[in-house]
């Protein structure tokens, strides 16, 4: 019993600990996510105890359980599901910890359970990966699309607003779709069936990928059947990794819809805040994600190669 | 000592030294609250892993109980939320669904003699397709039933909470312990893991046996969903992923033999709590990367088997030279 | 008579499931069917088939042998990720030397064998967890070498073991009928083959006649892992990249899968690799079927269950049994009638 | 006796593997408290007849009554609330269960509910003190030996018994002591009239206990007898369908003690089994054997020349070289070859062919890079099938399928083909028939006159007796008499068993 009391009160003369609930490490734009908020940690002089949740909720819930028991200062969460938090946000709550969302949204009607949303929003990149295929498609389009793995956040809601914007347009469809599971295989694979049920490739227009690793997989395999990727088939994806900058300088895709993983600084930036006693801190703080093209693809590789 | 109760004795014992060792490293480790969140947590992977203990106990593996928890907690989260049914209407049709599930594997076992791991496999795929069908989306459960038990529960001192979830947890493993140690079922599930031919001649009711197995994990399983849906109020088809493989590891880790005949209920509830003991050091850690956690869990548990078996081998030598 | 015979053969049951899966496609999108030769190669849907079963193909080669001996290897999926992270590692340092680069890869596969079989044979540990530890703490290991991203390379030698084309085929394919013809030569044209299900069928009397029962069952982990460091470095090529964090994931299953399909016991035992490679083509005709056939994605899995449960009765003399019943009950009822 | 009343009655009964008759439509009726013997060579069809009227196969034709009303046992379950209980031929207990377990797996008595543990041994000890069996009745059956497992399966097929008690070879490794404890309790169950089917090889059994003998021949009924009216040459004629060659008594010559010629030395073994100093020598052409009770350490003889359990003290040589084995393939590789005494557990590698059974010894020792081709090895198993006469229509059936008896041929040929110099026999001639038995001594002469050495451990004194020209009496793990050549005879050994130093 003294030993646990004894931890928050040794933290707050210390230096300010956080506990970070990450999802797990199954995407290069995963790992780079953690990494970005690593170093601002670092940056900031700030204690993170990092949890890595190998795409379980349960893990993340027994993570966020720990850090209440090991008494953080605050607890940032990056949730797998946006569903199911609600018990547990009404344990940090109890025990005086604030939380903040950053990545996915949670679905809480309560918003006093957190202290702020560092949110991207997935409609949004579906809807503008959808607007910029129509601009340049001039809105008559047959696509195929690459889901994410099927039940993943990610994958509907991005679906969910591509679709809304195609409904607009009564020239451009889906005419087929399968889950590529957000791997680079399993969408080079996909794809290669596609090419082979579309009459090897001729009536498809464009491909929507729901990240970038099932888009470079489907241009690798648009090349193997001999057509040209980029040109022949558009291919438009989510999530702005440095490879697929590379392939787009090589015009091998044509535009991805960024999917900014420095979430960590405005996290920080409402922690702190928060410890100085400031209460008008929003409650949802958004990042914008911008779409990149080909025209600005070399730059941008780069930039972000290190 | 008997000498079958050894591996069960080693488990504790290095459950206690890993406790031991954490507390000594971290404060705020040596405390209730973290023992019983031991409980809460793992409530869910230790039935699973109980009515896994049965099947390997049996012989037998079930793959499937990952996906009958998923598929469990989104029916709950769909009668619940979408056709509005009250909790404890919803709860006997999940559990006669998972029995049905369980049954219908079983008698594909028994009847048509098909490979437990194959049949539980489909299995798996079955109930995860289906949890995927009947919502791709997951489902916040938003109703006062869910909120009274979330709340309900015990204060312990030393900020510690027995929760709801740990008291069903403690019933499902007085009741596993019954049935293993206490019933003809037990002795016969044991004796077909023993050896199924020899069974039979003796007159152990196999077909009957085989199915109240399957059956038996199925229905532990979908109560995990239960309890899992409360774990989190809601319900999602890609829940558990790979759950089954970590019940597996508790069992085994446990001192179950997965060739089945050897091993005690006991030993499953220590084998879930010390993986759920290298999670929370892991967690008290906090400096670990995605990748060091997954090489430090391997190295933990393999060290851990290691001196499972060293032990286990040594006191066995020395017992027989006495 | 002569037809009987042949509906006895053990491989008429899983061919017969193999083409109705086949003949499903007829169905759903004919074009499945259309072969042409192009640029060198055969072209169309069945040759992918045969292309993507490769790894899976090797995979299986290696836990039949691991199966037969009464063991199972887990840790297949993972050491795809660690032999693929290695050699795409190596190819961006410098040290791109096809086969040194190839020797690594195949090393780390040998290296992992060892550890399951050291875990197994010398320390007595049950496969099923001594894998698992390899199965998780593997994965980590792969990750770390490749700090969680995916290494893209460009290596026309390296990539041709993924997208070249030999004797008009894929090269993946090549690669796994050349393993699947040494392994199957290595079994029944020397003496391993009886050992390992000797091994398998029962242990305690293997030793006592003499088997080195520890050493067979090492053997079978370090075949089995050579031939998963084989397979990772084929899905690398394919991607021209290796992903840590997918590659390979959950193909020990499908690895698993085949050989039951093909007839083997999980209990040890006789092993046949021709079977086993039927089995790993009808669930690579399985998936990309449903991928052709433009289903919606989430009845997959439900697809795949039926798929299974209805090979798996197809080869229960139970079934097949009762069905014969059925048949024979309802001419005698008609017989009944006239 | 015939107004007794008929219990049990086969009419008809047949049963087929893969078209091949079985058990080619025998008749059969036990009698109310009669003791009653089913006899025949190896692969005759008794076990195959008793699992049709336990349930374990289905007859394809036929009837049985059971007390007049037709019954059809669709497993063994059954056919115990039937009233029959039965000890099936290889012990069929479960290893990792507790030996008070296994008694009364099924019948436990309960309370509330709950399996009453203490009565349930307290009723165990009792159970297996009646058979003179004082053993700690919570450890698991494994760590006792075939012996001892076979007595406790006797024992709950005894205490379950309501009508009918079926035993297949109960007394195949018993020692004389048990086998008296045994038969004292079958008399006594006859005179409460239970129905008794006893089937043995050991005719002096037969003569001792049964009343009446039913005699099966390839499948089919030779006939049913009084015990009494049957002489033993007419009996042993009936199942063999001709006479049996009188094997001639004669003793093999007594030779001079050569150290010179030693082929097998062993001095001081001890071993963490708890052998405890164990002295002798054998030469080439020596038949050694190990006479004992239960436990007293035969088969722990046999383990360590082997080299199944680590020596830790004592030094054995061979052929005047060091000897050591580590493992039964460093044995081999020397020439020793070991005939293990569980043959289910020990011997047989089950869905493998009897071909490939027969030669895994002989390939093991070649190594796995030099394959006997498979003419030779087709040869090879030709042979043996003929030497030992082996029942067997097809080397490439499944070895499980064989009966009993022809199952230890199969072991047996597996070491003659690997040509060892020193054979060690542990209970050579378990579940062997009256025909083969000679065979099997006669062969054992042979093979010493060839040259090699023998060691064989055996329960059946007589046996031993027979070709033996030094006999081992052990007891408590220690060496306590070597009786030698011409002081050999069954009251000597007998003696050294059960008297004092
Ligand atoms: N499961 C089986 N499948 C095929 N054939 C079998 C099977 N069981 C027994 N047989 C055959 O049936 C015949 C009778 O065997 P059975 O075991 O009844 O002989 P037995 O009289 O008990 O001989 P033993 O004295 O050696 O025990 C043998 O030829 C044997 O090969
Ligand atoms: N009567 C007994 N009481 C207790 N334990 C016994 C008894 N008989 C045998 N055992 C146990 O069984 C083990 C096996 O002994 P071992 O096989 O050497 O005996 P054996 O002389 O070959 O007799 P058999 O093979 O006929 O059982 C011994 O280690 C001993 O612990
Ligand atoms: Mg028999
Ligand atoms: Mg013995």
């Amino acid at each position: 019993g003294e030993s646990s009391q004894q931890a928050p009160a040794s933290a707050t003369e210390k230096n300010l600990v956080v506990g970070f609930s990450q999802v797990g490490s199954e995407s290069s734009w995963r790992t780079s996510f953690s990494e970005s908020v690593k170093a601002e940690a670092a940056k900031r002089g700030i204690e993170l105890k990092f949890s890595d949740a190998q795409q379980k909720q349960e893990n993340q819930i027994k993570a966020i359980r720990s850090f209440i028991a090991q008494g953080v200062d605050a607890i940032i969460v990056a949730p797998v599901v946006e569903t199911g938090w609600k018990p547990v946000l009404t344990e940090a709550k109890r025990a005086g910890i604030p939380v903040v969302i950053v990545d996915r949204n949670m679905a809480l009607e309560d918003d006093s359970l957190y202290l702020t949303r560092v949110a991207s929003d997935f409609v949004e990149e579906g809807r503008k990966a959808a607007r910029w295929l129509m601009e340049a498609t001039e809105g008559k389009c047959d696509i195929v699309e690459l889901q994410g793995t099927v039940g993943a956040t990610a994958a509907i809601d991005r679906m969910a607003g591509f679709n809304e914007v195609i409904a607009e347009h009564e020239n451009a469809r889906i005419i087929r779709t399968q889950t590529g599971e957000f791997t680079r295989s399993k969408g080079k694979e996909v794809m290669e069936a596609f090419l082979k049920a579309e009459q090897s490739g001729k009536s498809i227009c464009a491909v929507w990928a729901h990240n970038d690793e099932m888009a470079i997989g489907a241009a690798l395999a648009i090349k193997e059947a001999g057509l040209d990727p980029g040109d022949d088939i558009l291919i438009v994806s989510v999530d702005a990794v440095p490879d697929i900058f590379k392939a787009m300088a090589d015009g091998d895709t044509n535009a991805t819809v960024e999917l900014s993983p420095h979430m960590g600084g405005p996290a920080f930036d409402a922690i702190e805040a928060h410890r100085q006693g400031k209460t008008d801190i929003p409650k949802l703080i958004t990042i914008q994600g911008d779409v990149f093209t080909q025209a600005t693809a070399a730059e941008e590789y780069a930039k972000r190669k290190q | 000592m008997n000498r079958r109760y050894l591996p069960v004795a080693v488990t504790a014992v290095l459950f206690v030294a890993l406790f031991i060792a954490g507390s000594l490293q971290f404060s705020g480790f040596a405390s209730a609250r973290v023992i019983l969140n031991l409980f809460t947590d793992n409530a869910f992977l230790a039935i699973t892993a109980l009515g896994m203990t049965f099947v390997i106990l049996s012989g037998g593996i079930d793959l499937s109980v990952g996906a009958v928890l998923a598929f469990s907690s989104v029916l709950c989260a769909t009668l619940v939320e979408n056709y509005g049914w009250h909790p404890l209407q919803a709860f006997p049709v999940v559990l006669l669904l998972g029995a049905v599930f369980g049954t219908t594997m079983g008698v594909l076992i028994h009847t048509y003699k098909l490979q437990p791991f194959i049949v539980t496999l489909a299995g798996m795929f079955f109930a995860r397709g289906l949890a995927t069908v009947l919502s791709e989306q997951s489902i916040a459960i938003e109703h006062p039933f869910f909120d009274a038990i979330n709340n309900f529960g015990f204060s312990l001192p030393g900020r510690g909470w027995l929760s709801s979830a740990t008291l069903v947890l403690i019933a499902v493993f007085a009741f596993g312990t019954w049935l293993a140690h206490f019933t003809r079922l037990g002795g016969y599930i044991y004796a077909i893991g023993g050896n199924s031919q020899s069974a039979v001649l003796l007159g152990v009711p196999m077909g009957m046996t085989t199915i109240a197995i399957y059956t038996l994990s199925s229905t532990l399983a979908a109560l995990a969903g239960i309890v899992y849906s409360f774990y989190t109020a809601s319900g999602y088809a890609l829940t558990g992923i790979g759950l089954e493989l970590d019940a597996i590891a508790a069992v085994v880790i446990g001192g179950t033999l997965i060739s089945g005949g050897y091993g005690y209920v006991l030993g499953t509830l220590l084998g879930v709590m010390t993986m759920g003991l290298i999670q929370t050091w892991i967690s008290f850690h906090g400096g670990l990367s995605s990748w060091w956690t997954k090489i430090f869990i391997g190295g933990l548990v393999l060290s851990f088997m290691i001196f499972q078996r060293w032990i286990a081998v040594g006191l066995h030598t020395r017992l027989q030279q006495k | 008579m002569q037809l009987t015979h042949l509906t006895q053969h053990r491989l008429f049951l899983p061919l017969l499931a193999l083409t109705i899966i086949l003949l499903a496609n007829v169905l759903f999108s004919p074009e499945f069917f259309h072969l042409e030769f192009k640029d060198g190669r055969l072209y169309g849907s069945l040759v992918d088939v045969l292309n993507r079963s490769a790894p899976t193909a090797l995979l299986a080669i290696g836990m039949a042998l691991v199966i037969a001996t009464g063991g199972i290897d887990l840790s297949v999926g993972a050491v795809i990720a660690i032999s693929g992270a290695i050699c795409a590692n190596l190819l961006n340092s410098g040290f791109d030397a096809l086969p040194l680069v190839i020797f690594a890869g195949l090393a780390a596969g040998l290296a992992a064998g060892t550890i399951n079989g050291g875990l197994v044979s010398i320390f007595g540990i049950q496969p099923i967890v001594a894998t698992l530890v390899l199965m998780v703490a593997g994965r980590g290991i792969a990750q770390l070498i490749n700090s969680g991203q995916i290494i893209t390379f460009q290596h026309e030698g390296f990539a041709a073991i993924g997208v070249g084309t030999a004797l008009g085929l894929p090269m993946p394919v090549i690669i796994a009928v050349a393993i699947f013809l040494l392994v199957q030569i290595l079994m029944r044209f020397t003496a391993l083959g009886l050992f390992v299900e000797a091994t398998g069928c029962n242990p305690t009397a293997s030793h006592y006649a003499g088997l080195n029962v520890k050493a067979i069952k090492f053997s079978v982990y370090g075949i089995s892992g050579l031939c998963a460091a084989l397979a990772g470095m084929i899905i690398t090529a394919d991607i021209q990249g290796a992903d840590a964090n997918n590659a390979g994931l959950w193909l020990e299953l499908d690895a698993i899968l085949a050989v039951v399909l093909g007839g083997a016991s999980l209990a040890g035992g006789r092993f046949s690799l021709p079977l086993t490679m039927i089995g790993v083509l009808i669930i690579q005709t399985m998936s990309t079927t449903i991928i052709m056939s433009g289903i919606e994605p989430k009845y997959n899995l439900l697809i795949k269950s039926l798929v299974i449960i209805v090979v798996l009765l197809l080869q229960s003399p139970t079934f097949r049994q009762q069905i014969r019943q059925l048949f024979g009950a309802g001419k005698a009822m008609q017989g009944d009638r006239v | 006796m015939s107004e007794r009343k008929t219990v049990l009655q086969l009419t008809g009964v047949c049963k087929r593997f893969k078209g091949v008759f079985a058990v080619n439509h025998v008749d059969l009726n036990v009698q109310e408290g009669e003791i009653h013997a089913l006899l025949g060579e190896n692969g005759a069809g008794k076990s195959t007849l008793i699992k049709v009227m336990t349930g374990v196969y289905s007859a394809d034709s036929g009837r049985i009554e059971l007390c007049g009303t037709a019954v059809s046992p669709q497993s063994p379950l059954d056919a115990q609330r039937h009233g029959i209980s039965t000890v099936y031929q290889e012990v069929n207990l479960l290893p990792n269960l507790s030996v008070a377990h296994n008694l009364y797996l099924g019948r436990e008595p309960r309370r509330f509910g709950c399996i009453q543990w203490r009565r349930l041994q307290k009723d165990a000890q009792a159970l297996l003190r009646q058979f003179d069996l004082n053993i700690d009745v919570s450890e698991s059956l494994s760590s006792y030996s075939i012996a001892i497992q076979q007595l406790v399966a006797i024992a709950r097929a005894v205490d379950c018994s309501a009508k009918v008690l079926i035993l297949d070879e109960p007394t195949a490794s018993l020692d004389a002591k048990e086998v008296v404890v045994l038969f004292r309790i079958l008399r006594s169950l006859r005179d409460k009239g239970v129905a008794i089917l006893f089937v043995t090889h050991f005719l002096d059994q037969v003569y001792d206990l049964t009343d009446r003998i039913t005699v099966l021949r390839n499948g089919e009924k030779v006939g049913t007898f009084n015990t009494a009216e049957l002489p033993r040459p007419q009996l042993v004629a009936h199942m063999l369908g001709k006479e049996l060659q009188s094997i001639e008594a004669e003793k093999t010559a007594s030779r001079s003690d050569d150290t010179a010629n030693t082929t097998l030395q062993v001095e001081r073994l001890s071993t963490s089994q708890g052998l405890r100093d164990i002295n002798f020598r054998a030469q080439a052409g020596d038949a050694v054997g190990l006479a004992g009770l239960l436990g007293s350490g035969r088969s722990e003889v046999c383990a360590a020349l082997f080299g199944l359990a680590p020596l830790t003290e004592g030094q054995l040589s061979l052929r005047g070289n060091h000897y050591r084995p580590k493992s039964p393939a460093d044995a081999i590789a020397c020439g020793i070859a070991l005939c293990p005494e569980d043959r289910k557990i020990e011997g047989i590698v089950h869905p493998l062919s009897v071909r490939e059974n027969m030669i895994l010894a002989l390939q093991a020792k070649r190594g796995w890079w030099r394959p006997l081709p498979r003419h030779e090895q087709n040869q090879l198993a030709a042979d043996a099938t003929a030497r030992l006469r082996i029942v067997c229509s097809d080397p490439e059936k499944p070895i499980g399928e064989l009966s009993g008896g022809n199952q230890q041929k199969v072991i047996l040929a597996r070491w003659l083909m690997t040509h060892p110099n020193v054979l060690v026999l542990d209970e050579p001639t378990r579940g062997i028939d009256i025909g083969a038995h000679a065979e099997i001594l006669q062969l054992i002469r042979q093979l010493c006159a060839e040259g090699m050495t023998l060691i064989v451990a055996s329960s059946e004194i007589e046996e031993l007796v027979a070709f033996s020209n030094k006999i081992l009496v052990l007891r408590d793990k220690q060496l306590h008499t070597v009786i030698e050549a011409d002081a050999i005879s069954e009251n000597a050994v007998l003696a050294a068993i059960a008297g004092s130093n």
